[in-house]
């Protein structure tokens, strides 16, 4: 099984979710995170007082997948995530030696 | 006091009360997330303790007897021979000083956030108290700062430029903190506060007319006006400088205009708040910006803008005071057939408040320094005040 | 004015200008994490700008002469002449209007949410007090709708049916959103803002009596009968209707027979509240799905609670109206013995003002649009307009 | 009633409408966060449901005729003959108590925090009102207790006494919570409710007298001694005891004193105010922790609070009531040269309130029970109220 | 060394944390998260219009254990994570190729 | 390439991003977490009730960075994270079979 990691722009997360949903992945865990990277921050103003806020909102998706479907995965998400724009994020694959549903205790492909 | 001044005395000091509170939501949504609760537990704090004192011995010291040039007495020792007499007006009008006397000590909390020691500003409060706020609202009210002709409608001088400079000499000890300022961990909750304070201050200013008259109606309207005009000439300032019009600025320039019309409140009319406001706002904008300058750190602008705040409104009073407009017996302002007298005498009065509020308080926060300290462990300070000090964390699930 | 009079109108003042941080936070609240800031500082801007506004001039154009049928003049250009004469009862008014002012664009803001320029927003304010508020307010007190003998005891018609219809142009103008709405970011700063609202609002309409009285006391009543009524109206209707209370559709039954009741706070009595209450309660949970009907996107339902609300309030006039029960002089409705006449001219009020508020309000947006422009960019809107237009955000660590 | 009594009423009755969401984001900010909307809603609803009972049926039967030993009857039935004579304060003095009315049963969710189904409650309210709170209401404002010579100026035995030890049958019927206690979600909506209260309890105790006047001034004072002293005493308390001194023990302590004025408000002067509140600040601090030595699950401590804080200030009255200092005609303390009568009439009412609240509170509860049903299912507890009664959740992005 | 991440009920947090406790597991870094899975999400009601949640709150749980306890341990929380109702959450194992203490510079199983 | 994940504490997080920026590393995503470890939690007091919290704010980082240097990058964090007392955290290393830049759809070092 594959583990698939994405960070992606928030206020793309509902479309990244949906065309995920059509790819027929059947689980996602969505975390609020905050990302450094090329794209810079921001500079926020308190009375007169600049706060470079360099640490700019994401949201991190991750998923365990089928090795097959591993890679259309990965497409679907860099297809759906992207604006073209600076600061659309990363998504990276590693390897999940065991996988179990807490619920029925199964393993592997169907466990997920 | 006939009833109507009663009950608008009333529901004045209740207005004030409402402040504190008000204060502290102010200064916790500009504070650290994990430094919040000790920003309110101070603001509170003199709010439990101040009546207390205050029915002890504070307004026996402040007030009694009235003609005193430096200090009163013991004559009102535990509100002593107060009855319901005048129906009531003596117990409403110390009350309502009381609420004066909580405030002022918390003002300065905006200062030293985010470093000092919970127990050290526990005993600070009642010494600044006695030894700073009661003399220095003595010689205001009644006494000889009062005596000479100085103006302090509802305490400019006594409350706003006493407990910003004294802001500034607690901060000096103190010294600077150990993380970088971050931006407020809430602005809604500065705007919750924002909106506690003017709705608040209504009864600071026009209660203090202790009737309702006209001078009441008048003070009400320059501090709805001041702090409209304040706190948009600060939005406009910032825009036109800033590039952006930010809520912490309207936040600010509200609470700036309503600072400096203060001591005016009682002696300005027409267009005079609007004027006072403006200027308010413009110049406390860019007064908080002298710590940076000057490399004090006063965390929350506390002397930005209550002491260079309230230091504009009662100076403006020299020229825009307009006694004839009240009917009554004070000096004109320089713009309204007065001499320049007033202006001198709002001159001394301020700067007899600052020397006094500041080598004291100075003097107040080396000895605690010096016995129990001042500042807060480093760990406290880095992994916050109020999970080191209080026991508690704003914020679970 | 007499002094408890007096006393009564500034706290009323004192309480309506409290009232727009708590639209701020009932609107705010709603709104998403990321343009609450935004929304809150629409709302404080009304109150920054306006009473310098209305001092200026807004107060002279809107009620001097009294007489004057669709405008007042230059009499009281800048206050001039205004005194404390009457113990400061023309002064109180003033600052009590100025506070109506303030707030009545303000309710504006919950209609265009996420979405406008600011700068735009920072124009509207201004042209929409002198064009549509100030006009529509003195034909409606003074002027010749007025004088037909049409009531508005606290501004039914000239605040939230004005404001309300205003907030459909405002948005037909604007367009929809860019991203689907979003549930309420934080549901208790809703609600703050709701007790606020109903705390302010009782200085709203008992104080609209402009005199501590019979009728301010039944105003008083009428408050806390039809807030109350429309609440409950309202969650049981959603109870029923969709299966659960909830504390979003209490807050907006309260605000639905608070807006109802203003225009009639002062002209019903006995049950007469409750019935206003219930059916604006039950009227505008329906009312607040019409947008998606209409497909016009009035993002805080002011449309649906201000406008149909103060619509149901004002026609209700008609029937309930009870001049022996104030022992006035004004015509009764149809249940209390009166003619049709009354509720033609309730008619005829809202007509007039909701054609000139609509058309109005319609071509000041269309000038922005097409001048300085109305909608904020795109990325703006999908990214938060709290940090692309004011340069921060609502909360931090 | 006069003008000046009128304006003192209006106000005070709104503050006290304004105590009821203070009391929900005291409560609510306490709870737990995917509980809190079930909080605010409980809070909520009896402000909507309450007022409206109240108008109908409640004040009659609470208080007209006023002579009645045991319960009124239907002669002010929906406000019937109520009309604007006197200035209208028979209307102000009714809506005044129906605040009250509305405050106290939602004194009780505190208790029934985390577990309670909302439907039950929306039954539980109004069956409380009318067969609990309103005959002890009557019994101690015109009927036996109050005619034996107790005493009780705004609601110490009838509110306070009444809700905190009905809040205790109600846990007893009810259960303990699935889930551990968990610390308070939000502090800092903990002390927004408390600055809330502590501004609107000046209009319930102080408002009590029923006119500005020389004990409405010495009620509002002893409400501002009282709060902060006993806030002193509970910090002070557990700084020496736990360590620490907390934002939640300021706010509890507070209330206690709050609470514990109540009844004594308008009967005791001086130094008796600090001394009552020191008393139940250390009293209740203690009290707050019976419930884990009894094992009743009072979720925030309505009992230890409200039923403990007014017995001790109901019981104190016997000691301190001092009815010279306002040339009243009640019964002297001990420590005022009064003899036992007083101390004995003030247990007796407070048994019999206690009585009759405990045991009636219980039935209602048990019939519910075994109708309805009074818990949630076990899911809706584990996962959160919120979604699970209210299809809401209190804070979104 | 394993890294073992688990997705699981919120409320289920104290009881799992304290079975991994027992289970000797010293270290555990715990994240608020949302997921979508088959549990399907819920609806909420504001004035009457439905907003449909599929994202629901969720807790994951990340701990770097020894290779040989990483079963015992995916058992540990299987056990005292499910409710067998829908939602239970997953488990899953990856490789850890380095772990270091950064208090002493330790590692491997010194490190953990 | 490697993912390195980084739990530290959060007042070194301005620390430990300037670290890493000084060494080129060009993206981190970050996550607020809670933490459970030798450290142990500490006590909030309530109205005298104690409430004993195990689980202590930390920091995590990810950055997904090139095999040669993920070991440098070990040093750096553990350099910039520690302060010598218990609860500085831990590293840990996992191998990335894949990685895209959403962007560009760069794959491998390209996409860091
Ligand atoms: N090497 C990396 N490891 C982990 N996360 C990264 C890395 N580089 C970027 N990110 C995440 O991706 C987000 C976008 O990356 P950035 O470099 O700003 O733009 P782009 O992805 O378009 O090059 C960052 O905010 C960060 O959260
Ligand atoms: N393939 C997956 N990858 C990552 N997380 C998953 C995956 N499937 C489910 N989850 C997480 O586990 C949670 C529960 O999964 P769900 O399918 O709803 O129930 P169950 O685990 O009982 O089948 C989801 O909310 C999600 O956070
Ligand atoms: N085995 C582990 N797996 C994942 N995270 C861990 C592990 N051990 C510790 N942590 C994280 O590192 C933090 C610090 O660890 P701790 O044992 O408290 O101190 P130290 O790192 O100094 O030994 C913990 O709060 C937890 O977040």
């Amino acid at each position: 099984m594959k583990l698939i990691t994405a960070i992606i722009k928030p206020f793309k997360l509902d479309e990244v979710k949906d065309a995920l949903k059509a790819a027929n992945v059947t689980g996602i865990t969505v975390t609020e995170v905050r990302g450094f990277g090329r794209q810079g921050g921001h500079v926020e103003t308190y009375r007169g007082a600049e706060y470079k806020v360099d640490l700019i909102p994401k949201v991190r998706l991750e998923m365990v997948v089928d090795d097959v479907v591993a890679d259309r995965v990965v497409e679907t998400i860099v297809k759906s995530a992207g604006t073209g724009k600076i600061g659309d994020g990363k998504v990276w694959i590693t390897d999940v030696s065991r996988v179990v549903r807490i619920r029925t205790g199964e393993e592997g492909r169907d466990a997920i | 006091m006939e009833p109507a001044g009663l009950a608008w005395v009333l529901i004045s000091s209740a207005l004030v009360l409402f402040m504190t509170p008000g204060l502290a939501f102010f200064y916790g949504g500009m504070d650290r997330r994990r430094n919040v609760l000790n920003m309110l537990m101070m603001n509170f704090y003199c709010v439990l303790a101040v009546p207390v004192l205050w029915m002890v011995l504070g307004y026996s010291l402040a007030q009694v007897p009235f003609g005193n040039d430096f200090i009163g007495g013991l004559d009102s020792f535990m509100l002593k021979d107060i009855t319901t007499a005048g129906d009531g007006g003596a117990l409403a009008t110390i009350a309502f000083l009381g609420m004066f006397a909580a405030i002022t000590p918390a003002l300065i909390s905006g200062a030293v956030a985010g470093r000092m020691k919970f127990a050290a500003w526990a005993v600070f409060v009642p010494l600044w108290l006695f030894i700073v706020y009661v003399p220095v609202f003595k010689w205001v009210y009644g006494g000889w700062l009062g005596q000479r002709g100085s103006l302090d409608f509802a305490g400019g001088t006594a409350i706003h430029v006493n407990a910003g400079i004294a802001a500034l000499a607690t901060v000096l000890v103190l010294g600077k903190r150990r993380v970088d300022p971050a931006p407020p961990h809430s602005v809604p909750l500065v705007m919750i506060g924002t909106g506690i304070l003017w709705f608040g201050w209504f009864g600071f200013n026009a209660g203090s007319a202790l009737n309702a008259n006209g001078q009441a109606a008048q003070a009400f309207m320059n501090t709805f006006l001041a702090g409209a005009a304040a706190g948009l000439a600060w939005v406009l300032t910032e825009w036109l400088r800033d590039g952006r019009p930010t809520n912490l600025g309207a936040a600010s320039g509200i609470v700036a205009g309503l600072v400096a019309i203060t001591p005016a409140a009682g002696y300005v009319s027409g267009v005079a708040p609007v004027v006072i406001g403006l200027i308010a706002g413009v110049v406390c904008c860019y007064a908080v910006r002298l710590k940076t300058r000057l490399g004090y750190d006063d965390a929350l602008d506390v002397v930005g803008v209550h002491f260079v705040g309230g230091l504009v409104g009662s100076l403006l009073i020299g020229f825009l005071a307009n006694p004839s407009f009240f009917e009554a017996e004070f000096r004109a302002g320089l713009f309204y057939g007065g001499d320049a007298k007033l202006l001198i005498e709002q001159a001394i009065a301020n700067g007899a408040a600052v020397v006094w509020s500041f080598i004291l308080t100075f003097v107040i926060m080396k000895v605690l320094d010096a016995t129990i300290g001042v500042r807060a462990e480093e760990q406290a300070e880095l992994t916050g005040l109020d999970l080191a000090l209080h026991a508690e964390t704003a914020y679970h699930d």
